[in-house]
């Protein structure tokens, strides 16, 4: 179980108090959070014991919070978006990335599929309850394809990757590094980036449960500045970024690079522009973007409902990259 | 006292206690929720849960009602379980008569028998693809053995007065195979069935894991992808109570089909 | 079928023949279960067997059945060897083995089903039979509504119909009690007179094989062995009521008292 | 012919049988890869089945040994067995004892016992966690069932005549418990625990699904995800054997401790 | 334990008293298995039960055990009701339920263990009654390496090593062969002489019946009432030797004969 249990937490609230360990998802994405974990900057920074859990999509990371077995972790706006509706508990406190082509609908060369209306009828492979369901929900919508009419299968990144080299799918909305290798026998017909241009706008970003961010300000605000670091190398020297990328994801360092200029990567200052977090007074456009996505669950009805505009402003929490930035 | 009176009436303390354990259940589930003891994303309050049932009922579970994600896992369930009638009695039955056939049959069934569901679906998954056919393969495979083993046990614990009494009436082997092995073993057979098909409803969870879009496993597993612990559990109810339906049609078949039973 | 021997003697047929006829159930020949028997069975006899327990009686009928075959010697059956089990030889087991799944007119007709013989005629063979064993009014019931000594009546109804040359029957009313017991030895002492067939009677009950038999052989405990081999005529006297007066005639109880110690020489099997 | 000697003879023409299907399987197997009459993907070669094995038998899987894999699915499983042999047999002898307790437990057991574990496996990780003990709760739910229910029937078969001379012998009813009911029940309670283990076995990758990194069952479905067919015939293989030696210890077990078993 | 009654005349104390006993399996009253029993069991008294079979014996032995109660009447023990079973009424079973668990030593010591007895004691108790029977050499041997024969032995030994005042045998000796059955009568007849402890034993064998008891009981098919009750002095002359001539005694046959007709004359269940 996570250290939110622990005893420790539960008789020293003060700044100082430190958990024995800290239980962080990441997922396979090139982005901020995997070079710091190949650099091991967490846990010479938080100074505490770091317990790494992968997941494949951001659905069973929401599990996880709910059964209070992790304390931080990413995921996309769509689970965000489920988490803070369903009330499990955690807010956001950091975007990794705002998801441009990194996402994107491939289609197989072999399978003769020129526009999103052929998808009729075919095999399209998507995780659900992640950025990329969403995103090709969205995308069938805006074409007027009926999403039953098509057959949308769940499967997550790896077992795409499995069912695309066994011919079993003719589709799939995912992310790289999956995507960059579907990529090798197959194009695109829509990503991320177009519709985030058509306000579809996804991203990865980082929750912390609140009673763990409650009881220990000073390790979120740590975590932050790692994130920052990262960025800063990002910035500063790509190359051994992208080498880092390479070795966390096991995949070439070429297109690691590559990959990462799908992603945009934000400065914790960008992040407080009005576009994404805006201050903790004024709450910028993420929470909007919850909000919209959850309303589209619903129509979806993938959740039962959506609470207003305030829960998702309370969802979001500005406090811990201003603290950071100070 | 008498014994018939004393056993009706502790059938009723009996049935008093069950009653009151279901009741007490019910109740703590209520509390427990309507105090908020426990968040609804763990547990889901009864109210709740007999809401969303109605709404499922009513307008069906993502692009489907509920009769088609019933109907498909049932489909599948009982075509496989066809499979498994057609195939495992008669195979069952003639390697229990004749060791040479059984030498030829059993290494293979030993040795897949012990094996969890789950880790041989992944081949059955690239071998079959990933549409109903493996999925059937799999409920046939988990169904297939247990049918197989009570068939062959059946017919090897016949008691040889059966076999040496129709021999000195003049019957030959394979008369006594149709009139006295099958007929003898209808009992084991259908403890073999009602294996099969639990332990196949037990795997079609599993089944239902990979690229389904229908199916009352595939509703579960889809549910808890967005932390809906209400459908969890209707899906739950929903299968409790057609596991018990399906074992107890067969109990029925059963009892027109071998009248004879527990009376030898 | 009759016969005149070498000394000029009338002899009936001889119907079934064991020549030195050892057997062993395991594959180390000294350990035999019985040892060099010769038995004649010859037509119309009621030929009962008594032994001590395990002496080998049951295993004897087997070898006659053709359930098994003798490790050494030869069993014949009108001068053919006795190769597996066939319709001549009827078998009543001590338990019957009644198919559940049948009723009782189903199990009289099994043998006449299995041997293809028309339908109108073994349903007629088997009425018939079911009236001599007194169980017409339940010939629609299963097995599993009759009571022991009613099974036992089918079961024997279900050798006849066959119409066997031989019947063998091991320990038949073994389980039943003294009164029942009594009426079905009536039973099959008059069905044997009037089918004329040849019965082989195992039990272990000396006053049941002298009331029975029209010859009575006593084996010795294991290695199996004939004894003794005693002619007796009570079956034919025996009838209703003069049961008791023959049963009780001093050569009844001498000859029973001889069976007797010839079983008790033995060295027992229990001791007190 | 001597019946002992035709037995003999006839096991050696079986073993032949059994000897020559398994060979004539794996020559096909060879000849079917070598002649890459199937793709490589689908059905791996015995040559490379083998290599990955001593692959992974020396250096391991995924950032561990392959005795790590083993030792963590068999931790689970052992676990949660003895947490069944320690609380299914005592509440099994004592429902199967005690008309009320049964009355107590057994809707309980009735209604879970049918559910798919996968099923219920969403929300036991909700509850626990995606750590060790929400997969060790699964495996003791699927060895629970059938270890109470062989218990309670044990019991509710013992010969009345053993209870009835008990009493007249002097027991009460504790005695009677632990010195008949107990004894009475071992060959029904070693029938229920190797049902369990093998339940729990089946189950196991299941249970490896979510969230682990170690354990045979998640190398499977690891390997499946990059369609190393040939690390899934490793991992199948050693589940296999693994589960006859479970399964074998157990008999061991059982022989040592029921002597009488099918003498009685 | 001597008493005078009213009558003046000497009488051994009453053990067993039932009253007006009646018991019916099923609710339905009127469907009784067991009607109007009156039954006392005198002390040192060797009662045989006699009756066709399905007539109530093992349910009236059920009772006097404290395994049912009935359901109109009382049944008392030394003018205590007799309520459950205890260790002062031992049974001796139709199929001996020794534990297969325990050797024959601790089966025959489990009721000393169970009532808490020394061990050193109850052991030399055990040795002293495997003697009795006989089986001192299989003292370590597990009842499934028994004889039918040897299990009955150790069972009885079971029973009487607790010195219980009253033994109920319910059919004991059904399943054994007429030898070592008559061995088993003696051993029976011998302890009852040496202990002097009150026996009721149910028969279905008229013999067995006649040969062992000071009083034989016979029984009325169901719904089970006594139809007689006859004193019989037999089992004092019978011993060893001179057993047939007793047993083939002019008053021997004569009671042989009314206690068969007695149960004849009633319907019987099979009829030929
Ligand atoms: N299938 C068998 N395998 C090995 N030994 C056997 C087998 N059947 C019988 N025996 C042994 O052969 C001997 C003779 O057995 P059989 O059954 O013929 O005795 P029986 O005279 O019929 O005894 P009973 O009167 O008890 O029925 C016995 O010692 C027995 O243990
Ligand atoms: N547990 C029971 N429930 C209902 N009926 C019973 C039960 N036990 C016995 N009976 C019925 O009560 C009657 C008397 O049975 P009981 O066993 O006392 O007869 P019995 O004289 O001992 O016969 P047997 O000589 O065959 O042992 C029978 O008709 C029987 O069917
Ligand atoms: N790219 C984000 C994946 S998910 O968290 O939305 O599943
Ligand atoms: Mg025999
Ligand atoms: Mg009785």
């Amino acid at each position: 179980t996570g250290c939110g249990k622990s005893p420790e937490t539960k008789t020293a609230a003060t700044e100082a108090a430190k958990p024995e360990v800290v239980n962080i998802g990441f997922q396979d994405i090139p982005n901020d959070e995997i070079v710091a974990k190949v650099k091991n900057w967490y846990e010479s920074e938080l100074g505490v014991k770091v317990n790494f859990k992968k997941f494949d999509s951001g659905r069973d990371v929401n599990n996880a919070f709910a059964s209070k077995s992790i304390d931080i972790a990413l995921v996309g706006t769509t689970p965000a978006a489920v988490g803070i509706a369903k009330g499990v508990g955690y807010e956001v406190f950091w975007i990794h990335d705002i998801i441009g082509t990194a996402e994107s609908l491939a289609v197989k060369n072999s399978a003769n599929i020129n526009s999103i209306k052929d998808l009729k009828g075919k095999k399209v492979a998507v995780p659900f309850s992640s950025t990329a369901h969403y995103s090709l929900l969205n995308a069938l919508k805006l074409e007027g394809v009926n999403p039953s009419e098509v057959k949308i299968l769940d499967m997550q990144p790896p077992d795409i990757f499995a069912a695309w080299q066994r011919g079993d799918i003719d589709a799939a909305y995912v992310w790289n590094p999956v995507l960059g290798k579907l990529l090798a026998d197959g194009k695109t017909l829509t990503d991320s980036g177009r519709l985030a241009e058509k306000g579809i706008v996804t991203a990865d970003v980082g929750v912390v449960s609140k009673e763990f961010a409650q009881k220990y300000p000073d390790i979120v605000a740590k975590y932050i500045k790692v994130q920052q670091k990262a960025h800063d190398l990002y910035q500063s020297n790509p190359d051994e970024a992208a080498e880092a990328l390479a070795k966390g994801l096991n995949i070439d360092k070429a297109d690691a690079l590559n990959q990462t200029k799908e992603l945009i990567w934000l400065s914790a200052k960008d992040q407080l522009s009005d576009k994404y977090f805006g201050t903790s007074a004024k709450k910028g456009d993420l929470a909007k973007i919850l909000k919209a996505t959850a309303d589209f669950l619903v129509e979806q009805k993938a959740i039962e409902s959506a609470p207003g505009q305030e829960t998702f402003d309370q969802g979001i929490n500005a406090t811990y990259i201003e603290g950071a930035l100070k | 006292m008498n014994i018939a009176y004393f056993v009706r009436k502790q059938v009723t303390v009996e049935r008093l206690l069950t009653a009151s354990t279901v009741i007490l259940l019910l109740l703590l589930w209520y509390t427990l929720t309507e105090l908020k003891l426990v968040s609804d994303i763990v547990v889901p309050s009864p109210y709740k849960v007999v809401t969303s049932f109605l709404e499922i009922a009513r307008s069906g579970y993502k692009d489907n009602s509920l009769l088609v994600h019933l109907g498909d896992s049932l489909v599948r369930l009982i075509t496989s379980f066809l499979l498994v009638v057609i195939t495992a009695i008669p195979l069952g039955l003639v390697c229990g008569y004749n060791s040479k056939a059984r030498a030829i049959v059993d290494p293979l069934i030993e040795f897949y028998r012990p094996l969890p569901p789950l880790a041989y679906y992944t081949l059955l998954v690239l071998w079959m693809g990933i549409e109903n056919s493996s999925k059937i393969a799999l409920l046939y495979l988990a169904g297939f053995a247990p049918v197989y083993l009570s068939c062959v046990a059946g017919v090897q614990k016949i008691k040889k007065d059966y076999i040496d009494g129709a021999y000195t009436l003049g019957a030959n082997s394979r008369q006594i195979f149709f009139h006295v092995v099958f007929p003898a073993c209808l009992p084991d057979i259908f403890i073999g069935l009602r294996t099969a098909i639990g332990v196949a409803y037990t795997t079609l969870v599993a089944a239902e894991m990979v690229a389904a879009v229908t199916g009352i496993g595939w509703m579960v597993l889809d549910a808890s992808k967005f932390l809906r612990s209400d459908i969890i559990f209707v899906g739950i109810f929903i299968m409790g109570i057609t596991g018990i339906l399906l074992d107890g049609m067969i109990r029925t078949i059963e009892s027109k089909v071998i009248p004879w039973k527990g009376k030898e | 079928m009759m016969a005149v021997d070498g000394q000029g003697r009338l002899e009936k047929a001889v119907v079934i023949a064991l020549k030195d006829v050892s057997l062993s159930y395991n594959s180390n020949r000294d350990d035999n279960a019985l040892e060099h028997i010769d038995l004649t069975l010859t037509e119309g006899e009621f030929v009962c067997l008594l032994g001590p327990s395990g002496c080998g009686k049951s295993t004897l009928l087997k070898i006659i059945a053709g359930f098994i075959s003798p490790t050494a010697g030869t069993a014949v059956m009108d001068g053919e060897p006795i190769n597996g089990a066939d319709w001549h030889r009827g078998v009543v087991f001590q338990q019957p083995p009644l198919y559940p799944w049948l009723n009782v007119m189903e199990n009289v007709m099994f043998g006449l089903k299995m041997r293809n013989i028309p339908v109108h005629e073994s349903h007629r063979l088997a009425e018939e039979y079911i009236d001599k064993v007194g169980l017409r009014e339940f010939r629609h019931s299963k097995p599993y509504e009759l009571s022991g000594g009613m099974k036992q009546r089918v079961a024997i109804a279900r050798s006849l119909v066959n119409k066997p040359r031989v019947l063998l029957m091991d320990e038949p009313f073994g389980a039943l009690d003294a009164l029942t017991r009594e009426q079905m030895q009536t039973l099959v002492r008059n069905i044997w007179w009037d089918s004329k067939c040849t019965i082989l009677f195992i039990t272990h009950d000396v006053d049941e094989a002298l009331s029975l038999g029209t010859r009575v052989i006593v084996m010795s405990k294991r290695p199996g062995r004939i004894l003794r081999e005693l002619n007796t005529e009570f079956t034919y006297k025996i009838s209703g009521d003069n049961s008791n007066r023959t049963r009780y005639s001093d050569q009844f109880l001498e000859l029973r008292e001889e069976v007797l110690n010839l079983i008790n020489r033995q060295e027992l099997m229990y001791q007190v």
